[in-house]
């Protein structure tokens, strides 16, 4: 059985700087994807859209749009559980290259500020450090985290100061910090609590919400938050010694 | 802010529902700030008068009109004060659970948000009869 | 034109052998300046929905023989063994140091990193992280790529062409998809991880970025492909999708179940049942559809994978992802029902030749991970040898490619390349025709299933070979209706369909060129295998222009200790 | 240890923390602390002896002073929650006036 639907595509050409929405009718089969219906468009009637999909398995986090007002992956998105007019646009708060397809080199870059490595720059080891499944536990959720840009862009606070370091490098530096095997975890404290740090999120929530993988970031960046209080106390209480141990080390 | 070329104003969040909740949170914090301005006023216009009321007793009753007003509106400020405080309790506790260091499921934060309201009545109530009873 | 980039070393594809080459390249010499040109962003790269494992003797009970000869025997000897012997030396090596880096193995209750069985594995040795292990190990590579500063990402660059001169590899040109200009490099040496080329197939566990752009690249600069007639099909991926339910999920006790709902494997891999190798198991199946005991389905015919008795805290510990596939895409959840598969087309065995060190018969080109073929994989590769490879192949690429940056100079290439190669790419963008590249695309990947599938024979095959060709003339008439370059997808489509075509039809080629049955290459009119004319791996390389039909010739296979004897499970 | 670590900024960690405190301080005690004002006007006869009163009633004002400036400036980000907050206080300080001017005025008519 084959359900007609009509798909909304907001489309943005570079060279002439032209937005405007695309309206293709499809008849979907039973469980047709958002990004399957987008394969068809571009295939049969040629539309040559512009967008990023890789997996098709909701793995690789490339397909991240809006559809219908929600900030969605389109390769796990069925069009049966949407109503009529699917509006498919491109993410917010990135600048849109074309079509669907945003610049989210900023917000990878940012993931440097948040050290997302441990210590060890030795190029062979022989001992295996013991890891018990309850430490694997408390990094297994915001290990998940498949860097689709999703809660950067439902977040206000990223949309109005592009410097902020975004909730999926806090959510990447909780789980660096939080693994047994790690001891960078001062730096990157002095990192995230730094001017573009966790200082500037309100706790607005959305980007939990918003998660594929249900990663939830704005629990993390809480969590780093008090972490980075205490952390300054610290270092605040005790700036003389911090320096001569970084010499000794 | 540098705005980035072709890309939708950053207030596109501004009707969406889920950011109504944010709102609503943040705004008790003026009904607050709102109470407390008042009750800096009250203090003022109090210790103002006693202070007048030593050094010359008889002044024109204008002055005096002028120095209670704030006791009639009393009860206006405090009712803004109370719902802001309401508010920002049950949205505070409702928050509580993501700040403490160790990650829980939704059902267990749903659990300890009922404990801390649970604590929170316990308290009040505890408070108000002490206030209470020493004042009788 | 811009003027040319240069760098110590380009590596193509940011996937986990690309990476890890990066990483060890960047390690051994931190002067060296690294780039990293990738279709789309590292995280995205086709390594991230691998989900089994990656093999290591990591075991108390394991040791490196017994690793060695399981990969061999699966291999139906024709791996190299003195490549097999180093691959298992390193494994361990590779997954303690990824490991420290940070990767999330899964622990077992003590502490230690845990192994599941696999298929064709005597024991167990596979290390898995839940069942997304691949996903894990990409990230965890990723991540580690920002604490070196001389590893440049250049993400969404789409390399069209490798240069050469008579002493070797020059520099690349690549197409900047955001910028949508091309643009060319020069580098002392270059390590192609590309990845399989999976998209050649219709219904296929690979994602869509798996189009063999690397393998094509090496061909065209005369660099020799090797045993591309193996292609491996996985037993276990859902019917429309092709999306993989990993080999982990009969590991930790699935069954296979026929629409009598009985374990039909029992007749095929007796001793082994669901835990054979893949290319038996998937020929059990395609023998039941014929006897008519599969289910039909409306993606066509399928059995059922049953892992109900596992349990529903087994699964959400060990096979999360599947449970959460299986519920989305296929309406079932596994707890309570049997999850419907089908074979799909899942691995190239085939790939550039390379030796232990990660160099190709070019010198200066290396190569690593799925695109090459050191043959550790022969004529069918072991579930989870796959990731293991990545790591220890891509390690050795990096390290004698930063050692042969050291020892030369850089070389660029020469102007009139750079001019042939931007009039090509204009010439395809401005091509006057009326083919859809889409339509020819979709008739390739039909034909290679029905020609160059499970089943093969000589009248297949060379039907295929000229329903390709047909295509490859159709190809030349083709229309792009995009003509602004910036993220054209149909201009990217096209390139890897140009690269598709040719290696489909070295595929066919080469399967109708070995006349006998090993492996994953089953043909019905030479069933058995022939070991005294056939044990030996296919050289395909370019002879004369690229449209030319290449040619064909026989190198032996390396064998040190284990002689070729009849394989049974 | 590459990456560009940028310096932690002490005093911003500080006033988060000490907003925290306030907050968590004032949603246990100001509701009830309120309706104790409410129920009865407690200011003129304070249940404690006069000084520690005035010390815990300064305490609980300065905290929930703190705690909703703190929010107010940190929202004015993205909600503009200073403006508003400052329009609120005029519009009040406005209204407030004029009534009491009217009120005045019909005293001295002696209408009242």
């Amino acid at each position: 059985m084959t359900k007609k639907y009509t798909i909304r595509i907001r489309r943005y050409d570079p060279q002439t700087g032209k937005n405007w929405y695309d309206i293709h009718n499809i008849y979907a089969e039973r469980r047709m994807t958002v990004l399957d219906a987008l394969n068809q468009i571009n295939e049969h009637e040629r539309a040559g859209i512009s967008y990023r999909s890789s997996c098709r398995m909701s793995i690789c986090g490339s397909c991240g749009t809006i559809v219908n007002g929600k900030s969605v992956l389109m390769c796990n998105t069925f069009l049966k559980d949407l109503e009529d007019p699917v509006t498919i646009e491109p993410l917010r708060n990135f600048a849109i290259v074309k079509d669907l397809v945003v610049d989210t080199d900023a917000a990878m870059e940012k993931l440097r500020d948040a050290l997302p490595y441990t210590t060890f720059s030795i190029t062979k080891s022989r001992c295996e450090s013991v890891q018990t499944p309850k430490q694997l536990e408390k990094i297994k959720q915001t290990s998940q985290c498949i860097k689709c840009m999703l809660c950067v862009s439902a977040c206000p606070i990223y949309g109005l100061d592009y410097n902020f370091m975004g909730p999926a490098a806090a959510a990447i530096a909780y789980r660096y910090n939080k693994d047994s095997r790690d001891h960078v975890g001062e730096k990157r404290l002095d990192s995230l609590t730094g001017r573009n740090g966790v200082w500037k999120c309100n706790f607005v929530g959305e980007c939990s919400n918003v998660c594929p993988k249900n990663v939830d970031p704005a629990g993390a960046i809480q969590k780093m938050k008090v972490m980075g209080v205490l952390h300054c106390i610290k270092s605040a209480l005790k700036p003389k010694l911090k320096s001569k141990s970084k010499s000794k080390k | 802010m540098k705005k980035l070329a072709n890309t939708p104003a950053p207030d596109w969040w501004k009707e969406k529902p889920a950011y109504k909740i944010y709102y609503f949170r943040e705004y008790s914090g003026i009904l607050i700030a709102i109470w407390g301005l008042y009750w800096l006023w009250f203090i003022g216009a109090i210790i103002f008068s006693r202070i007048i009321l030593a050094y010359f007793p008889d002044i024109d009753p204008v002055f005096k009109y002028i120095l209670f007003i704030p006791l009639k509106y009393y009860f206006l400020f405090n009712c803004i004060g109370f719902i802001g405080a309401i508010i920002h309790t049950i949205t505070w506790l409702g928050v509580m659970p993501e700040i403490l260091p160790f990650n829980l499921s939704k059902k267990q934060r749903h659990l300890i948000f009922s404990l801390l309201i649970l604590v929170w009545l316990g308290l009040s109530t505890l408070l108000f009869i002490l206030l209470m009873n020493s004042l009788l | 034109m811009n003027p040319i980039k240069e760098h110590d070393i380009l590596i193509i594809g940011g996937g986990g052998a690309g990476l890890r080459a990066a990483l060890s390249a960047a390690q051994l010499d931190p002067k060296l300046s690294i780039a990293i040109l990738s279709k789309v962003y590292p995280t995205r790269s086709h390594t991230v929905s691998a989900e089994g494992g990656c093999a290591a003797a990591v075991g108390k009970d394991d040791n490196i023989k017994n690793h060695a000869e399981d990969t061999i025997i699966g291999s139906d000897y024709l791996a190299d063994q003195d490549a097999v012997e180093f691959f298992v030396k390193h494994c361990k090596e590779e997954i303690l140091l990824l490991e420290k880096w940070g990767c999330p193995w899964s622990r077992s209750a003590d502490g230690a990193i845990a192994v599941r069985a696999f298929g064709g594995m005597s024991k167990k040795r596979t290390v898995f992280a839940a069942d997304r292990t691949g996903f894990f190990m990409l990230h965890n590579l990723f991540e580690r790529t920002y604490l070196h500063p001389n590893i440049h990402r250049y993400n969404e660059w789409y390399v069209t062409k490798l240069f050469t001169d008579d002493k070797g590899v020059t520099g690349v040109m690549a197409i900047h998809q955001k910028e949508g200009e091309m643009q060319a490099f020069r580098a002392k040496a270059v390590i192609i991880a590309t990845g399989g080329a999976g998209k050649m197939y219709k219904n296929s566990t690979n994602s869509v970025i798996k189009t063999g752009d690397g393998m094509y690249l090496a061909y065209d600069a005369g660099a020799a492909l090797k045993d591309m007639e193996f292609v491996q099909f996985h037993p276990t991926a859902l019917p429309k999708t092709g999306i993989l339910i990993t080999e982990a999920a009969r590991g930790e006790g699935g069954y296979l179940i026929n629409n009598k709902k009985e374990r039909f494997l029992k007749d095929y891999v007796p001793e082994k049942m669901e835990l054979g190798p893949r290319d038996m198991i998937t020929r059990a199946i395609i023998s039941e559809y014929r006897k008519g005991n599969g289910f039909n389905g409306p993606y066509g015919k399928y059995v059922e994978l049953d892992i109900r008795h596992l349990g529903e805290k087994v699964i959400n510990e060990k096979l999360p992802q599947i449970r959460e596939l299986a519920i989305e895409f296929m309406h079932t959840d596994p707890v309570k029902m049997p999850i419907p598969v089908t074979p799909a087309q899942h691995y190239t065995m085939g790939g550039i030749s390379t030796d232990i060190k990660g160099q190709t018969t070019v010198p200066g080109l290396f190569a690593a991970g799925e695109t090459a073929c050191v043959s550790i994989n022969g004529a069918n590769r072991l579930g989870s040898n796959s990731l293991a490879e990545c790591l220890v192949f891509g390690a050795q690429a990096g390290k004698y490619a930063a050692t042969h940056a050291q020892k030369n100079k850089v070389r660029s290439p020469s102007a009139g390349q750079i001019k042939t190669e931007t009039g090509r790419i204009e010439k395809i963008l401005t091509n006057e025709g009326n083919e859809n590249p889409f339509k020819i695309r979709d008739e390739m990947q039909e034909t290679m299933d029905h020609h160059a599938g499970i089943i093969k024979n000589e009248k297949s095959l060379s039907s295929g070979i000229e329903k390709i060709k047909h295509l490859q003339r159709q190809f030349t008439k083709i229309k792009i209706n995009q003509n602004n370059t910036v993220f054209n997808g149909e201009l990217i489509t096209t390139l890897e369909l140009a690269g598709m075509l040719k290696l489909a039809e070295i595929t066919l080629l080469a399967a109708s060129r070995r006349r006998e049955s090993r492996g994953a290459h089953y043909r019905t009119d030479y069933p058995k295998r022939n070991d005294k004319k056939f044990l030996n791996h296919l050289l395909i390389s370019k002879s004369g222009g690229i449209h030319m039909t290449p040619s064909i010739k026989t190198e032996p296979v390396t064998i040190t200790k284990w002689q070729p004897r009849e394989r049974k499970y | 240890m590459s990456g560009n670590i940028n310096k932690p900024d002490i005093i911003k960690s500080l006033k988060w923390g000490a907003f925290s405190v306030t907050a968590t301080f004032c949603a246990f005690v100001l509701p009830v602390f309120i309706f104790t004002l409410l129920s009865t006007p407690v200011v003129f006869n304070p249940p404690l002896p006069d000084w520690i009163f005035i010390i815990v009633f300064l305490g609980v004002l300065f905290c929930a002073f703190y705690h909703s400036i703190y929010r107010i400036y940190a929202s004015d980000h993205d909600l503009q929650l200073k403006s508003k907050f400052l329009f609120w206080i005029g519009s009040i300080i406005a209204g407030i006036s004029v009534i009491e001017i009217l009120h005045f005025i019909l005293l001295k008519i002696g209408v009242l």
